[in-house]
């Protein structure tokens, strides 16, 4: 029982993105396989050194780059997205994966979760 | 949550993350849920997260000629012997208590609609590891 | 009647983020539902849909969202149910 | 003091373009001067033969053919949108006047509201 | 609505249609009310509308390390003697009640928070009517 | 300091469909502020933005996006709430 959650919010404008995570980091506290997928909007939820604090809320960068030890299984990124993005191993948290999503990723998971 | 393909009973989770008279999604949950049912289904519960756990509210007064999907859906619920589950964290956050909430946070009221509950993530978890077929219905804008 | 790998579950307008990235997801042996908004797509000429998409008969009445058999077939909930049961997996967008 | 509402909500998922026309009826009625601009995916409001009981829903049409009745100077209905899904005046309600919304017609209004 | 330009004091109507815990709406809607009172303009009225009147909930109670954006907002009104108004009619259809919407629906609690009101559109036709400005905080997922 | 015609403010993400509409009513004399979700605009390579655009400092922060002056200039809630009075008309998409 393989969960992927997709992350293609963007971060803090609205809530639905912060609560995917609660949905991964709570499967993985009850040791059930999850893993998290970055991909269009979503994947500026891993760029280094938010300030949330900015508007008041709390930065989810450092949960991301301790996702691992916490039990997901993996992070990853959608190749494209990233380059859309301008994303790269300087900018983005460490410990991320990139993949290319449209070649097949989802299909190895038996649950996929997409909150919009 | 198994892989089991077939025609005879499966089980159900359905997991509502949409706002009643914002989104869709409770209504085509509930007509959903009913044809499920019908078709010899069993429903394990329904899970309320994010927007969706305002369907759980008892204070919901919509015009007299729109229905109360709040009420329709505790009727499902109490018909079928179904749980109600609203994520507490959601819930909180939203202004949707129980008893022991109101009281835990000293609030002047509670307003959560029998039999809806309040609980944790735990129970979703539970319908992904035990249920045949977890079924989100998301808002849809 | 064929098995479905992957039963996707699409009620987002045409325009939202997550109907590109569903239709890019569909593979062979995959199905789609449009709920909602999503059907939508039927009469959006920007947009080519292939191979076996199913469209939710209510959504399609509220919208008076002509249901051309040929690109999708119209159905109602107790089909939804039982193609959820069908599909190997379901995804919902 | 003229207002265009912008309705680019596609109708019945969601309540904002079922809210944004009740604020066009609402300034219509206090007899403050308001037009309709329906486009993108909002221009799906005006097929006709709505049957939103389909899903328990009030059907929307037969309000928007009578509004400029209750006081709406105008309908609008971006060309363009109305092409790409496939709308004409046999399929759209009566009373709609096509315009080219990149002309400039939203600089004609005051104050011009757009509910996402 | 007038189209005043000037520096010097402007009335606002500010109109939030996005929820708290929802989207970012509340919060800056806030911001920017408290700077356009330090800047010395006025504001007429805070128009909760749509998903927005969930800001009017005395029940929402978000972690103790999260700010509570009902009862921030409910401090700037009082602070500001600025009227805040939840529309009516998306109010009622999403729960949130005043004790005499309690009364006349018969239900078991109201969950306003104070100095929030209900009422109709006529408030904010009024504040386009009249305000040199009304500026929209909408969700924007 | 120019006079603005109209000021657009918009809290969409680059992929939602209000961010295009807003985009392609620009107009000159018109300034556009970026605010929430709508500051990822900036570093998405998929966009140009040109004339004069702002965006709300608070919300790049949170999200760590390289304000470019050259792009847009980063303002504060006081210089948001200026704007609105320097306007003529205001909308938010």
């Amino acid at each position: 029982m393989k969960t992927l959650v997709i992350m293609n919010q963007a971060p803090y404008g609205d809530w639905s993105g912060r609560e995917a995570l609660d949905m991964a980091f709570s499967l993985a506290a009850f040791d059930q396989p999850v893993a998290l997928l970055f991909t269009g909007d979503g994947v500026n939820w891993l760029r280094r050194e938010q300030e949330a604090a900015a508007i008041s809320q709390k930065a989810v960068d450092r949960n991301l780059a301790a996702a691992t030890i916490f039990g997901v299984t993996a992070l990853y990124a959608d190749q494209q997205s990233c380059h859309r993005f301008g994303l790269d191993q300087h900018t983005m948290i460490a410990g991320i994966t990139l993949a290319d999503t449209n070649a097949g990723l989802l299909g190895e998971y038996d649950h996929v979760i997409s909150l919009s | 949550m198994s892989n089991k393909i077939s025609h005879s009973t499966l089980s159900f989770t359905l997991v509502i993350t949409g706002a009643p008279y914002s989104s869709q999604a409770p209504q085509t949950a509930l007509f959903f849920a009913r044809a499920a049912v019908a078709a010899g289904h069993r429903i394990d519960r329904v899970f309320l997260y994010g927007d969706g756990v305002h369907l759980a509210s008892a204070l919901a007064s919509p015009p007299s000629d729109e229905p109360n999907w709040s009420r329709q859906w505790c009727e499902f619920l109490n018909q079928n012997a179904v749980p109600g589950v609203a994520c507490i964290a959601s819930a909180l956050r939203r202004g949707i208590v129980d008893e022991r909430e109101q009281k835990r946070y000293e609030l002047g009221a509670n307003n959560i609609a029998a039999p809806f509950s309040i609980a944790g993530l735990g129970e979703w978890v539970e319908g992904v590891a035990r249920s045949d077929r977890v079924i989100y219905f998301h808002g849809g804008s | 009647m064929a098995s479905i790998r992957t039963l996707h579950i699409l009620n987002k307008r045409p325009g939202h983020p997550a109907f590109k990235s569903c239709l890019s997801s569909l593979e062979n042996q995959d199905a789609l539902l449009l709920t909602e908004n999503g059907v939508l797509a039927l009469v959006d000429k920007g947009l080519t849909l292939e191979g076996c998409v199913y469209a939710l008969s209510p959504d399609l009445k509220a919208r008076a969202i002509p249901g051309d058999a040929s690109v999708a077939q119209a159905i109602d909930y107790d089909e939804m149910v039982a193609l959820t049961a069908r599909a190997q997996r379901v995804i919902s967008w």
